[in-house]
């Protein structure tokens, strides 16, 4: 299997390409995913390539774009729909958990919802309080859906075709700040990826850093550091915030028995929220220290870019937040 | 568009008779707490709307609609027991069980559900519509609204949308006058909710007496012919509800006592339709009372299926909450 | 100050009626508060008393029954926007997080949002999946927002007039199982209730049991049946998701060791999740078992009443928490 | 409504002009990386429909928009100093550098500010029109929306819910024939998006020339009126955009060279206004060029301002998050 050097975005799209051309029911509308490109480039070339059947550009009409691809992934098509930013999938949150991930079960399997969500999150740009959100704990929490949240090119495009392949609705988040980051893509139409499977991106038996997303460069970058000092962290990449793959973790968290958790979002009733309870719960007996979380500040963010900054998770404060759990 | 025969319009008649005795029945039910939860709308009074746009469908065109759902579901040709045992919780029910009276579908029938949510179905709708579109088929999609949903998001952005793709989709406001217990007047900066299609660029099929079936029947008609090949149409049926907005909320109603009077006395669906059959066969009253009493045995015999069907387990409220 | 027997209700409705008299500024609206005598009868009477100007029947807009009360709020109305349910407040959710929680800090205090929006939560009567949502937890995610959740009719009401003369927006959601159930409430125009500060509503020593709105009642009971066999639990009603009154919990684990979470929602990324999260964060020292948390099941709820109530917490489950954290 | 006089006349061309060169100067920072960040949506080409729109207002009526805000903001009289320090982030920006370039708004000029989720500021407008009828004021509210933005949920419910409170809104569609990419024509089933009025039942003040300062004012002028005693209004100003979406969304627009071409040399609403001035007044040569180097100097004096401006710090990061 070849594998190629490819950005974030590009191995996106690289998933979206081959799955449409090996599948005429998928197809892909949103916002200025047509004669514009996408405006996170993603589906760059798609409409010139598939045709505006396939590549649908929509009005600004977010309960309409999520509503319609529910509908029309019910009669057997396979909608990918781009929420712009997960910002405005605030406005199809209805659509999404009341109706793309309640239809399977409240008529009893009468009915299937294969539908992607693809929505870019996250923050860092000066975007402001109304386009910083890393909102995809909040959609986690409802059962029914999936949700998708990877942080390397080479996840990124297995897990979107798994995430197009399955017949379940998949809410794919796309860090904003990984668009540009390029790695090592396998160059293989059939790469798919488990649904719900976490990743352990770097092994290490001091302490385990869970995060998913941007917060898995921040955590390898801590890693780095922190081995200088003979700290050996091991990364748990989650990948899926649903199905959440706590064996992973706990399996991590025997080796290592102490955790940091890493995440962009903010910090109430979140990712970090949840991994610490489920640590604290079923891994007592292991713990050598309470688990840390390293979060957004829990304030709406501002616009101004040296104090959006410092609201801002980064690697400083990871290593921080281990040598704490480590007590050096 | 060929004149209904004798047979259809004695059809017609059935369904509407079996809507109204189903409903009359659910609520007797639910009295009685054989019909439990706070949520059961009944259909009584729309009998005709329904009964007349789904006349005008093909088995591979689709129906969509919100919670006020029992009586589409029916004129879709759903068998009783099914929908009865879905509103007792029965594993026999149409989802089994897990649905309830707000989420009657059948997959088979392309009748694709009723929907809690106000609006929520819009754009769904839009979306069957859209598959049909894209695969290059003919059918159709009949979506129902309410009078107050048309005040919703979601309402102007699946319209839109059905609008700038062409998809064929009939939108079919059943106009009632009311939501819960607001009147159109003061929900509604246009009270005529035909003409928000022009907002769309939509075709205006303007409103029809929802209480005589042939009526709609041709009305809808039209707008199937149009959405076939042309794109979507806005029809405003007007309508009236006999028993409030749902079982549990029917105080409010005492003060409309006098409307709905005159509704029930002058423009019953199926006094209409009486009279219209009455006017036009001789002794037709004996197939009549015929039709009526084997759709009262129809009623009765889904009750009972749905009495001595089983309820469902923990292995179902577990399952089908993903696909597997 | 006298004290009345009144059901949740009307303790509201007497805080509703209580501001409005005091304050010109304050009205309400939203979906059948009027004629209609509201869908929960809350605001029944309100019309007759005040007219239609101050107690306004909106159409089925949510997004802009949110929206329209933030603007009216930053213009200097004190507007009380209700959510026939939380259900539908997911169509408002944009009005909400956006618009009402970020406008003060967008622009840097420039304005303010004195602004409550009402919405009814929870369930257990066959509503359904899409009608089931207990999802205070959600929003309160959110900085720039209150989330205040009663359990009693005198929090409720205290909590209410609170939630009026607070100069920020709260969520003040009404748990559907209470509105039915009598307490004592205060017969005082100025009873008011701090913002953010949590109540025990039993003391004890074994075990604390940490809950809100509607989980208080089972917790109670559990607390009484346990008590039947020596058990004495110390039962924290938050009260508020946000801000969130850890020091409370803290006070009270630091005599009992141990813990049980009981709520209403769901389990992942919820209120269980944090209140766990920060214990075993600042509390590790004082842990002799891990938290344990009680939660609805991680399901769509379901309509037919057997299977809808196996996924329900109650008393019972409570009661089986607690022993096994305190391995009895 | 009076005929604005030659000082009103200049007036309009001192605040377009001043809006250009601003935005022409935040173009140029922004290439230099002095005010950074991914959101800059400039107002050149819309000059007209703004200053035209506000001229309307008396100081205690009230104006909303979206992101594309800098020009609302100049011509409501906000002084160019905080905002051009809100563009760089600086503490004395009129949010306190929290907020940005979409996010300027003035209390004391009751200018209530741009907001950039498409549509999410129409039911502010609507909520400060209420406090308006609610305190028995004559106050009107004038909100400014993208046509993008008129296929959102939020248009349809606020404007609905406008009307049936009759409250004294003037929805002016800023008509620029595009969202960010994706044009009228595939975006909304009816084009003429002042028909959507019908829907609501708003009084349709129908398409006026928005690169006209003088027809905006007069359309503008007679919809306040009719807002400020009786209900709201709809008014379809056409413009065109002249710098892309936002600065750093370019790219496509070169596809259009030829459209904007056309709108730059044929209706740019600067020369039309001078072409207005030249043809009405003579000598008046002088007079516009003094305006325009006082203007000028403005810019620059709002430069230099933001420049030496202190960033925000700690406390202000974590301070306004609530009232205290
Ligand atoms: C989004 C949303 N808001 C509110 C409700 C509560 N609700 C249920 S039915 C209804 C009235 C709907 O009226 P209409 O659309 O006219 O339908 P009808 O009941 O008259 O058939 C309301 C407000 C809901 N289910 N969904
Ligand atoms: C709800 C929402 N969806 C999408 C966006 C992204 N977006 C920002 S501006 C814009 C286009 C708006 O076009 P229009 O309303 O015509 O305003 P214009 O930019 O032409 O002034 C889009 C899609 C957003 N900010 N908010
Ligand atoms: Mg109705
Ligand atoms: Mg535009």
């Amino acid at each position: 299997m070849s594998v190629k050097m490819l950005p974030m975005r590009e191995a996106l799209r690289a998933a979206l390409r081959e799955e449409m051309l090996r599948d005429e029911r998928v197809f892909v509308m949103g916002e200025e995913v047509g004669v514009w490109q996408g405006t996170h480039r993603v589906t760059r070339g798609l409409l010139d390539e598939f045709g505006a059947k396939r590549v649908r550009d929509t009005p600004i009409s977010e309960m309409a774009i999520a509503g319609v691809a529910v509908g029309a992934a019910m009669a057997g098509l396979r909608p990918v729909a781009e929420m712009m930013t997960i910002n405005f999938a605030f406005l199809a949150i209805d659509a999404i958990i009341n109706h793309a991930a309640k239809i399977h079960y409240m008529f009893d399997g009468m009915f299937r919802v294969p539908l992607v969500i693809r929505a870019a999150s996250g923050w860092g740009d000066q975007a402001t309080a109304t386009h910083s959100h890393t909102a995809e704990p909040i959609f986690a929490h409802f059962p029914g859906l999936y949700v998708a949240c990877p942080a390397t090119p080479a996840d990124g495009k297995g897990m979107l075709k798994t995430a197009i392949r399955n017949d379940n609705p998949v809410l794919f988040t796309e860090s904003i700040g990984l668009y540009s980051k390029p790695g090592p893509v396998p160059d293989d139409e059939d790469f798919v990826l488990p649904v719900g499977k976490a990743d352990i991106k770097r092994e290490g038996r001091h302490c385990t850093i869970v995060t998913y997303a941007r917060g898995l460069e921040w955590s390898l970058h801590a890693a780095d550091e922190l081995a200088k000092e003979g700290i050996e962290c091991e990364v748990v990449d989650m990948r899926w915030l649903r199905p959440l793959d706590m064996a992973t973790v706990f399996e991590s968290f025997k080796k290592t028995n102490h955790c940091v958790v890493v995440e962009e979002s903010l910090p109430f009733y979140s990712f970090g929220s949840e991994i610490a309870a489920q640590i604290q719960e079923h891994m007592f007996d292991y713990m050598d220290a309470p688990v840390k979380r390293v979060t957004a500040m829990d304030v709406p963010l501002p616009y101004a870019r040296d104090i959006e900054l410092m609201a801002l998770p980064d690697t400083s404060k990871v290593v921080s937040a281990v040598k704490e759990v480590l007590h050096v | 568009m060929a004149t209904p025969n004798k047979e259809t319009l004695l059809d017609w008649y059935r369904q509407m008779y079996l809507i109204r005795q189903f409903e009359t029945k659910c609520d007797e039910l639910y009295r009685q707490k054989k019909i439990t939860g706070v949520y059961l709308h009944l259909y009584s009074g729309h009998e005709a709307v329904g009964v007349g746009a789904l006349a005008t469908l093909g088995p591979t065109d689709h129906v969509i609609t919100a919670y006020r759902d029992h009586g589409i579901a029916l004129a879709r040709g759903v068998d009783a027991k099914p929908i009865m045992a879905e509103m007792m919780g029965k594993k026999t029910g149409t989802s089994g069980g897990k649905g309830g009276s707000m989420h009657l579908a059948s997959r088979e029938h392309n009748f694709w559900g009723g929907y809690a949510i106000v609006g929520g179905h819009l754009p769904l709708a839009a979306g069957i519509a859209l598959e049909s579109r894209y695969n290059g088929k003919q059918d159709v999609v009949i979506s129902f609204i309410g009078d107050g949903a048309t005040n919703n998001g979601y309402f102007h952005e699946a319209l839109n949308m059905s609008a700038i793709w062409d998809l064929p989709v009939i939108w079919i406001i059943e106009n009632n006058l009311v939501g819960m217990g607001t009147r159109i007047e003061d929900s509604s900066g246009q009270v005529e909710l035909h003409k928000r299609a022009v907002g769309y660029g939509i075709k205006d099929l303007e409103r029809v007496d929802g209480q005589d079936v042939m009526a709609v029947y041709e009305r809808v008609a039209e707008g199937v012919a149009h959405a076939r090949t042309k794109g979507p149409v806005l029809i405003e049926a007007m309508t009236y509800r006999y028993k409030g907005h749902g079982v549990s909320d029917r105080s409010y109603d005492k003060r409309l006592e006098d409307e709905l009077r005159e509704w029930v006395q002058n423009r019953d669906p199926l006094k209409i339709h009486e009279r219209y059959l009455l006017d036009k066969y001789k002794n037709i009253t004996t197939e009549i009372k015929k039709i009526e009493r084997e759709m009262d045995a129809v009623v009765e015999e889904s009750v009972e299926f749905a009495l001595t069907s089983p309820d469902p387990t923990y292995a179902d409220l577990i399952n089908n909450v993903y696909v597997e």
